[in-house]
């Protein structure tokens, strides 16, 4: 959609007409990447307090002067991101030189590529395609490719295991995600997620917003095995097996230090914002506010989507300091005898459904 | 150690390593996720606790037993002194008995809830871990207000304990328990009953009566296989016939008896039993009496050795000692309960995954202090 | 006024004895109070006298329980005579321990393990013991039974020179590592153990630390093993 | 299939259990905060009074601490100490409980013991320490305690021991002197008094 218009804005020109196409990409790439680092920033310092609080402790609380995380450590993940870009960085002598240096990128693509289809407003996506969550799906599945790269290439066991984990576990994750996806998909006719977000304007059961979280329960279902899914995904307790820091050691980033370590944390939190806006998107009425009629304009729709998926992210956060970890063959167990059963008798369930009510 | 076949791999785990509970470095020949074999490396801590104790005083062992199991330092004193006792033939007074319980209970406690908690963390739940540690930090605040001590106290001497107690003592233990109980509850919901830990641990490393019994595990692990076991009941040395308390054991509520699961679970019931003996204590704690009357003005006992077993956290801490009438023991052997824990990990850890075998040595909850000496 | 006196003294000991100190603490008169104190120390020395009289149960089960543990050592030395005429050293053995042969020990260890009178399931631990520069070393193991909850300790010594011990890994398993640690120490040899190597020590350890003849190497992979602390003198 | 149904419903259940508990302590994070912000708020020091003599004496072992002055050099303190980590050197006076000025030695303790040592090292090193208190119970004149012993209110109790060097650990006590000078020093007294 901005893509759209910057294409129509910028001047065409003749001796070569990619160049227009080109720096329109460029210009909505750097906005995006400005804002998964602020995103980042918040984000991190959020976790930072809340698992503080769980904890009973009150976190970084910086109080001298400058830049000592000023006050109440406001400034501490600025400072965590200066000492990781500081930080030496250290390239095993035994690593695979080329693909060591290039997992990080392919981790952090995935998650990059992922947001030029995410809905912030009725306005504001970068590129509205007709299978837009499809092809969230398909382009957030790419950072296995990198993690896979990084424990292999690190030359490490520890890494290698942690690279087999999360490979096993995101490629089987991706099954009941994009299952439940399907039931969105059933309900709304559209892949498109502006045309997802539209159909869930309105009210149902006469007082609820009409978000497909609400529609019927098989949604609520889809809506909570795709969460979960999620989860998984980005590789959060409990299902952070890849890198079980009790266990193995950093998983498949042992060997990483430094910016390229930032570069997998980074896409780590990015991807956590592309899961819960595709789950606040496609089940939670994305930019529609609460109320509907009231504050809808694009304005407030970029603030319903982002405190819809801010609380999404809570959630994971939440999630993540409360539970155990599960065993490499439990996650398989609740992947494949568990979401995916139900993820499929959800879609016949929706079926029958729409047939009779809907 | 086997041989290594083609498709298998060695993975060293440790020396430094989050979850070997110290410097342990395990040997593992692991089949992709399958553990085949396990070999522990021990003694990268080896401080020659023995040798030390040769060339020392009696009364100069006591700062070494509390190296020893540095998580608690009060019941390895405990054990010291009551075999030193026993071999001088020293009548300590009753309130010196009563302090003594008092510290060696607060200290199982604590010892306790550093060994759920890190438990906690191995199977990868942070949280429970800090709640545990938060009140572990009230008991060493009581051990500090009591010999200034928060770790390596060198308080109980042969014939009594280096400090009488603080004034407001009683009602600040009272307090503690008083917090302490109804936290049990909390841990157990947070931890204790989760679906995700239940199915880490219930099942998992099975540790048989016999084999536990031949390879001479004590403690809380015999006990979690349903052993029922404990020296403070079945040989009471000091005056723990006067205390009326149960000895929990592991039933298999929630998989086989001698899980993970039921070793964690026993060590929380002991909590509560410890509490039990605790409250008794305080009630008839003998007003006063000087800490210092029965301690002998210099310490050399009779020619002859003595084979002294207490129950420490860990199970049975045996002190075999051999005096020649010299005033520095002759010889000075501790049977330490971790190192007979840990030399079972290889029987009941093979053909588990490598994320259980982390479990089940924090379920053996070793002190390599202890094993290493 | 004396009586009055000393009557003030007797009911401030008295509430002493109940345990509220105040009651003496709070007399202000000094040579009162301090009367006061000594007359509550005199009477807290015969309530103690009268409690050792009172109660020698503590006592006498002590003694009981050593002669429980006296006949079942006595029995078991005898049940071994019987068994084995020859391997138990008689003269060496007391009411504590049972020193025997080590030729046959790995025969007796499975007599006293599996012997329904005996069934001493535990090995509870195996202490080294260098008996002098000159003499032996000696082996000692600390048995227990969890079905009989009874102990017994059995003595085996060894020449300096050649120790050699049959293992009794195979009868209690927890004995590979006590075997191994006695052997890290002691230097001394169980036959049969499946591999016996140091295992507190580097396995490039020289000698047998816990020996009293042991000396210690000057360097260790050319570290200079310190005998003085430097910087000191 | 029930047992499968049991176990989602058990997962489900427990699991809220434990999001109730962190969530709790989430909200009330303002009543049950543990942390203390270190450098401006301290941990309280245990006050008290032990059963010993000594009326206010701090239990707290953080350094030890001689007074030299009262030390008559009798070596229990080393001898008592398991890691030898107290070196104490004397010299022996001439005429015993005699002041002498120019090495600032006094002759008798606060306690009334007249010396017959002169104490001219007294080392402790703090890095080897291993903090058991044996020495200073056998100690006749108190003046080896931790800080905070039952000298304590002659010094500030303080826990915070850090040095950039390992040697600044070793602390001397007593200051330096032979034989010799003691020998003029005493003759210049005994010349001042004649």
């Amino acid at each position: 959609m901005i893509v759209d218009r910057l294409i129509d804005w910028l001047p065409t020109s003749v001796a070569w007409p990619g160049l227009t196409f080109i720096v329109a990409v460029i210009l909505c790439a750097v906005p995006v990447f400005l804002f998964i680092a602020v995103y980042a920033l918040v984000a991190i310092y959020g976790e930072l307090k809340i698992s503080s609080f769980i904890q009973d402790k009150v976190g970084p609380m910086g109080q001298g002067v400058g830049l000592h995380a000023w006050r109440w450590g406001l400034l501490q993940p600025v400072a965590d991101a200066l000492k990781l870009i500081l930080k030496e960085d250290i390239i095993p002598s035994a690593a695979d030189k080329k693909l060591f240096i290039l997992a990080p990128f392919i981790v952090f693509i995935g998650a990059f590529i992922a947001f030029s289809a995410l809905p912030f407003s009725q306005t504001i996506i970068i590129a509205d395609m007709n299978i837009g969550i499809f092809y969230i799906l398909a382009v957030s599945s790419l950072g296995v490719i990198g993690i896979i790269l990084a424990g292999w290439s690190s030359n490490n066991k520890w890494s290698l295991y942690g690279a087999m984990r999360s490979a096993a576990q995101i490629v089987s994750y991706e099954i009941p995600a994009a299952l439940s996806i399907v039931v969105v998909i059933m309900l709304t006719s559209t892949m498109s997620m502006q045309g997802i977000i539209q159909y869930q304007s309105g009210l149902v059961w006469g007082f609820l917003p009409n978000w497909l979280l609400f529609n019927n329960p098989f949604t609520f279902l889809a809506f909570i095995i795709f969460f979960i899914s999620g989860v998984a995904e980005c590789n959060r307790t409990p299902f952070d097996i890849p890198e079980a820091e009790s266990e193995l050691v950093a998983g498949a980033f042992t060997e990483y230090s430094g910016m390229r370590y930032a570069f997998f944390f980074l896409s780590e939190y990015a991807n956590m914002f592309v899961v819960s806006g595709v789950a606040a998107a496609a089940f939670m009425g994305g930019w529609q506010s609460p109320i509907p009629g009231m504050f809808d304009t694009p304005g407030w729709g970029l603030f319903w989507f982002m405190s819809k998926s801010m609380f999404l992210i809570f959630m994971m956060i939440w999630f993540r300091w409360t539970f155990p970890r599960l065993r490499v063959d439990q996650l398989m167990d609740v992947c494949w005898k568990g979401f995916i059963p139900i993820s499929l008798f959800n879609i016949f369930g929706v079926g029958i459904w729409y047939l009779i009510i809907g | 150690m086997g041989i290594v076949k083609g498709d298998q791999m060695v993975l060293n785990i440790g020396p430094q390593h989050p979850s070997t509970h110290g410097v342990l470095r395990l040997k593992v020949v692991t089949d992709g996720e399958i553990v085949s074999d396990i070999e522990p490396i021990i003694g990268y801590l080896h401080r020659c606790f023995e040798k030390h104790c040769e060339n020392s005083t009696y009364e100069q062992v006591i700062p070494f037993t509390d190296r020893c199991d540095y998580i608690a330092s009060m019941n390895n004193n405990f054990g010291y002194v009551v075999a030193m006792e026993k071999l001088m033939e020293i009548k300590v007074p009753d309130r010196v008995e009563y302090i003594r319980i008092i510290m060696a209970e607060l200290n199982r406690i604590a010892s306790h809830l550093l060994a759920l908690g890190v438990y906690g963390l191995d199977v990868g739940a942070f949280t429970p871990f800090l709640y545990m540690f938060r009140d572990r930090e009230r008991i060493l605040d009581i051990f500090e207000l009591t010999c200034g001590a928060r770790l390596l106290y060198n308080y109980m001497w042969v014939g009594g304990v280096s400090h009488d107690l603080p004034v407001g003592f009683v009602e600040t233990v009272y307090g503690f328990l008083d917090y302490f109980e109804p936290k049990l509850k909390e841990y157990n919901e947070i931890l204790t009953y989760n679906k995700i830990f239940i199915e880490r641990t219930a099942d998992v490393g099975v540790l048989p009566p016999e084999v536990a019994i031949s390879y001479g595990v004590s403690g809380p692990n015999l006990r979690g296989s349903g052993v029922k076991w404990d020296l403070r009941k079945d040989e009471p040395y000091s005056i723990y016939e006067r205390f009326d308390f149960d000895v929990p054991v592991g039933e298999g509520t929630v998989g086989t008896t001698g899980d993970c699961w039921d070793r964690f679970y026993v060590r929380m019931l002991e909590m509560t039993e410890s509490a039990k003996i605790l409250r008794q204590a305080l009630k008839d704690l003998p007003q006063d009496g000087d800490v210092h009357q029965a301690i002998p003005k210099k310490i050399r006992p009779p020619k002859g050795s003595i084979y002294q077993r207490t129950e420490s956290p860990r199970g049975d801490l045996a002190y075999y000692i051999i005096s020649d009438g010299s005033p520095q023991p002759y010889r000075l052997k501790m049977r330490s309960p971790a190192f007979t824990a840990l030399s079972v990990l290889n029987e009941i850890s093979r053909g588990w995954m490598l994320s259980d075998v982390i479990a089940i040595l924090g379920s053996l909850d070793i002190v390599l202090g202890e094993i290493d000496r | 006024m004396t009586d009055n006196l000393e009557q003030l003294i007797k009911e401030a000991v008295e509430k002493a004895l109940e345990g509220d100190m105040d009651a003496v603490n709070n007399i202000e008169d000094r040579v009162t109070r301090s009367k006061a104190k000594a007359a509550l120390v005199k009477a807290k020395r015969e309530a103690a006298k009268e409690e050792t009289e009172a109660n020698p149960d503590e006592n006498s089960n002590d003694s009981s329980d050593s002669k429980q543990d006296k006949t079942t050592n006595e029995h078991i030395a005898e049940l071994l005579i019987q068994q084995f005429p020859g391997d138990i050293n008689k003269e060496l053995s007391s009411q504590e321990h049972i020193q025997i042969q080590s030729k046959k020990w790995l025969v007796i260890s499975t007599f006293l393990r599996d012997d329904p009178s005996c069934l001493f399931d535990s090995l509870q631990c195996i202490t080294g013991v260098d008996l002098g520069e000159e003499s032996d070393l000696e082996v000692r193991y600390n048995l227990h039974s969890m079905t009989h909850r009874h102990a017994v300790e059995i003595r085996i010594s060894c020449p300096r020179n050649k120790a050699k011990v049959p293992s009794v890994e195979s009868i209690w398993r927890i004995g590979d590592w006590f075997e191994r640690e006695t052997y890290d120490m002691y230097g001394i040899e169980f036959e049969g153990h499946r591999d016996l190597k140091r295992i507190l020590l580097p396995e490039d350890w020289e000698g047998w630390p816990l020996r009293k003849d042991y000396e210690v190497q000057d360097t260790y992979h050319g570290i200079v093993v310190q005998k003085v602390k430097e910087g000191w003198e | 299939m029930s047992n499968y149904f049991k176990n989602i419903w058990e997962t489900i259940t427990t699991m809220l259990t434990g999001m109730r508990v962190t969530l709790q302590h989430l909200w009330s994070i303002r009543r049950d905060n543990v942390t203390l912000q270190y450098p401006e708020e301290r941990w309280p020091r245990p006050e008290r009074n032990i059963g010993f003599d000594h009326s206010n004496y701090n239990v707290i072992r953080s350094r030890l601490h001689v007074d030299i002055d009262d030390c008559i050099g009798c070596l229990k303190c080393e001898r008592a100490c398991p890691v030898d980590c107290i070196k104490i050197e004397t010299v022996k006076v001439p005429n015993r409980g005699e002041d002498i000025r120019s090495i600032g030695h006094t002759g008798v303790t606060a306690n009334g013991t007249k010396k017959a040592m002169v104490v001219s090292r007294f080392d402790i090193d703090m890095t080897e320490c291993c903090y058991c208190n044996l020495c200073t119970y056998p100690c006749p004149e108190e003046c080896i305690y931790m800080t905070g012993g039952p000298n304590s209110e002659k010094h500030e109790i303080d826990y915070e021991f850090s040095e950039y060097d390992r040697n600044d650990l070793i602390f001397r006590f007593a200051k330096k002197v032979s034989d010799e000078e003691i020998e003029s020093a005493t003759s210049v007294s005994t010349g001042g008094e004649s």
